[in-house]
């Protein structure tokens, strides 16, 4: 085999990528803190934290509407990181609405879909309302994220929810049935990457089916974007949603994609300043996207360190990035399956899949497990990771997850590992 | 000890594999029950305490529900102690249990007074799970209002 | 007099203050930076951005559900900075819910009471349901943050909008009206202080005039809180929002106060994780105020900068900084005054303000005006400053707008003043 | 020169002052009237461009609207230049204008061929005023496709 650039990507210098990690050096007690949650929060490179500091420190100001030198400083920077993000997911700049996050995304569309459905909105709009028993799909493994907010659309405008089930072994079961979509169906929202299971699921083919029904496709990439290559034109998605402090960037900034016919006949959601071209004690006119849905003032200092964290990954390579995490999460399935009383979820073969796994310990309450973990340094989420519904199908309330990233190594997982193998013993549960 | 041991004593594990007055009694007499969730885990604990012909000592508290060790054993132990209280010495008792947890490990609960529950003193330094040894003390709080 | 604590405060050291704000020592081409638009974003001392810094790198991790340390210690800070946010402007702590900013917080409260409307929430939400010619009342000088979410929500609900009209020297004209508050009348929202006219309104008169009349009194105190000492309880009103970043804070952080009462009755906006405390495929139930409103991950980073904001001007005195911004802002007007062809609005005697001036130049368009600042170093904001229909009541569509913060001199406003004194002349407009 | 006098040069001064064509001109023969809003500051601009009897050449361009002195010049240049035009060369005299102005300084406008909006090149530095220039060049481009 030839080492063509597309051949399989040599493996990372992790030791280099860690030093730009200063809290992957801290201590928990006496122990080296081991980081496994970043499913939950991502750790920010040095970097990130500096390309905002620069721009607080040197060009800070508010953006558009402003005349002076700063300002338009500030505009350039702030447009510049628009256009890296979107090429970071495969879009043009003028389909990516800021937000302050995946969970903002969401709720942008729902109600924006709600008040076309109240009739808000340009001509255009009313072709997203909904009436009165049209569906609304999304899939039994979702974050409330992608549930609660179309839970309440419905609720809101009599539309009706129907879920995609999943399989035991964590895969969604795409067979015609009933319960799946129809030409009643209007929404299909689901989840590219789900948080427990980490598999990623088939979103073209998810997208054709709701295309062919003349629904949405809502996709909530929240955990593909930090770890696979992702291009939402190519998956042929309508509508996609991320967020900033999943993959290696700041709090309190997410992306919404929309192409361009959606995102022009969907109401505004949020109201107020810079997003209107005219507004009267009457009435108001507003901006052309991205910016109708940009009220008030962006995230700007975020939406630069997002950028700045876009280039890290792509400095980094993003195929090397989910080569390694798929190496870690390998070893860790391979480790996990040995340990008597731990059961997977979504343990299913042959499925691509992101660096992370939840489990059950048989005989432990997750909280237990994951406080055992804690004591030797391990950081892990506990708990049903804001997918109550996906734990039920599994009889279960909880569950521990590990979650990798670009900075986590093979003697991170064995660590891990060992630790696990210990948690039923602690407990005097036996095997 | 180490932290985790400090958490867990062999107290709390004895309990929690062996819970006791698990199962609700009878609805007889003056009674209440509570139903208490953890908003963090989603656990949950129903609570039901009965009070003597007097009018004001407790007769028995049972419970049942899931959670973790620390809920569980402390469910238990609570159980254990306040049968005989006067419902002002349940109150006084419940307050002083949540002072001690909520002090961060400044308070170390009296084990004159708290007996197999002052094993749960090491939970404080845990804020993470104050939430799991309470749930069964807020529910008794709840119950003995409504009993 | 004796020099009592509540005394005139003693005057602040100014270059001390400035040092800690490194973007001030910036060049405009050959002229050092003049930074008068802090209304529209306020610049963040270093130790903003230290305290940030220290909690990425040191203990970031998601809050609240995490059982490891890491997560204990960053639910710790996290409300730590919530209690110190609430502190500082006079509430509880579980009276603060953490938004993105003021837009989103007015949106936030607007969309809440829509839900309402449409029987969503618990039972008491339908005390706060509008019915068709339910009256909606807000100012003629608002910003449009504050506006269009209410123009929006009577268009989705039927109520009606009224404003309570301004006088030419830009005090409320609060004179019983036909236009203003009936007992059809179900919420009163009006700006603390508007971003144009600079004049503290008399928040307790509105808000008990919102009470007589059964109801509720909405504070938009985006320009107060960052500027004056702010108690929202003592104000009496039921809602109250502002932003971070005018504040010397981060981006993507702000605050919505509500009382109990009114944040109990409120149903849910955004929806999704850590807001709820059950959900199936059915439905959702949700947890009690703050945590009610804060769907999502918060700006966990943000907040914690937002309270290290909050120190610092309590370090410095609000008191005296605000003595000292009015002390600017005087001078400023007394130079405007007698520049021949300014206009400034809202020149009110008698009234108390804080130190920002908006104006027009005759003959000169406020873009062509603020070129000229430019060009000297002078940052300036140029336009209607999203506050449109207060433009048109004084038949502009722009004006110049000056504002100062704490880290402004009189010497700035003198080279300020000496710059507008150029204008007409620069375009031979005749005085 | 300073930056700010290459912004404003002595010519769009001028034509700020004593702007041509201003004032719309009768709806006679082919036309079309185009409203554009620069969304930056709100300032708005009607023209009008009135095509011969020939279908093609531009008879005349007249406008009304307010704005920044640079809007206010550009216009007034602009609707002195086209007239005469075939509508090919209209739009490719559009064409390069926004290119020059979207070239962040990079690109003189040649005076021989723009003459008095040659003068319109030091907006390109100043990216917040482009939309000024522009404003009345889109909406000849308008006007023309639909007249
Ligand atoms: C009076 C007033 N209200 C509301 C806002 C909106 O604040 P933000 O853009 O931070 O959401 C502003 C800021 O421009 C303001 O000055
Ligand atoms: C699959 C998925 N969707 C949505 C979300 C919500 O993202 P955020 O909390 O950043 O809004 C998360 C994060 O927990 C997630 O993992
Ligand atoms: S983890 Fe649920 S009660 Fe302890
Ligand atoms: S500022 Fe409005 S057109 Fe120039």
């Amino acid at each position: 085999m030839t080492s063509s650039p597309s051949a399989a990507p040599a493996t990372l210098d992790v030791e280099a990528i860690r030093a730009d990690f200063p809290i992957l050096s801290e201590q928990v007690g006496d122990r080296p803190l081991v980081y496994l949650d970043s499913a939950a929060t991502s750790q920010v490179p040095t970097r990130v934290l500096d390309a905002q500091r620069e721009f607080l420190t040197h060009a800070n100001s508010a953006v558009h509407r402003g005349a002076h030198t700063l300002a338009a400083n500030a505009t350039d920077a702030f447009e510049d990181a628009r256009e890296a993000v979107a090429r970071f997911v495969g879009v043009l700049p003028n389909q990516l609405v800021w937000t302050s996050g995946a969970t903002m995304g969401l709720n942008l569309v729902a109600y924006a879909i709600g008040n076309a459905t109240l009739g808000r909105g340009l001509p255009g709009s009313a072709l997203l309302a909904l009436q009165p028993g049209d569906e609304i799909i999304t899939t039994a493994i979702e974050h409330h994220a992608n549930l609660l907010p179309w839970q309440e659309l419905a609720a809101r405008t009599g539309a009706v929810m129907r879920y995609i089930p999943a399989r035991e072994d964590g895969t969604l079961d795409l067979e015609p049935s009933a319960s799946t979509i129809t030409d009643r169906t209007r929404i299909v929202a689901f989840t590219h990457v789900s948080n427990v299971l980490g598999i990623v699921n088939p979103v073209t083919e998810l997208a054709r089916l709701a295309h062919d029904a003349g629904a949405l496709a809502v996709l909530d990439a929240c955990q593909s974007v930090p770890h696979l290559p992702v291009d939402f034109r190519a998956l042929c998605v309508d509508l996609a949603v991320f967020s900033g402090h999943k993959m290696l960037g700041p709090y309190g900034v997410g992306g919404l994609y929309g192409s361009d016919e959606v995102l022009e006949a969907l109401p505004p959601f949020l109201t107020g300043g810079s997003m209107i071209s005219r507004v009267t004690l009457e009435g108001a006119e507003y901006l052309p996207p991205p910016q109708k849905f940009e009220a008030g003032t962006q995230p700007v200092a975020p939406a630069i360190g997002l950028a700045e964290a876009t280039r890290y990954l792509d400095d980094i390579g993003r195929d090397r990035i989910h080569a390694h995490e798929s190496a870690l999460a390998a070893r860790m399935r391979d480790g996990l399956r040995e340990i008597p009383g731990v059961r997977l979820l979504g343990d299913a073969e042959g499925v691509e899949r992101v660096g992370l796994w939840a489990f059950d310990v048989e005989g432990v309450h997750a909280h237990d497990a994951g406080q055992v973990l804690d004591s030797r340094g391990i950081a892990v989420r506990v708990g049903h990771h804001c997918a109550a519904p996906l734990h039920e199908r599994y009889g279960l309330t909880a569950s521990v997850r590990a979650s990798t990233a670009v900075y986590n190594t093979e003697a991170e997982v064995d660590a891990f590992l060992d630790a696990v193998s210990g948690i039923r013993s602690y407990f005097g549960v036996s095997s | 000890m180490s932290d985790l041991d400090a958490l867990y004593r062999e107290l709390i594990l004895d309990h929690s594999k062996h819970p006791q007055h698990f199962g609700l009694a009878d609805e007889e007499g003056a009674h209440a029950t509570s139903y208490q969730k953890n908003p963090v885990c989603g656990d949950e604990i129903t609570l039901r305490a009965r009070i003597e012909d007097d009018g004001d000592t407790v007769r028995d508290v049972t419970w049942e529900g899931r959670g973790c060790s620390i809920s569980q054993a402390s469910a238990s132990m609570l159980s254990d102690l306040v049968v005989g209280m006067t419902r002002t010495e349940a109150v006084a008792f419940v307050d002083g249990f949540r002072e001690a947890l909520r002090s961060r490990g400044a308070i170390e609960l009296d084990e004159n007074t708290y007996a197999d529950a002052a094993a749960l003193s090491g939970v404080s330094k845990f804020s993470a799970r104050v939430k799991c040894a309470m749930l069964a003390w807020v529910a008794l709080e709840d119950a003995l209002g409504r009993a």
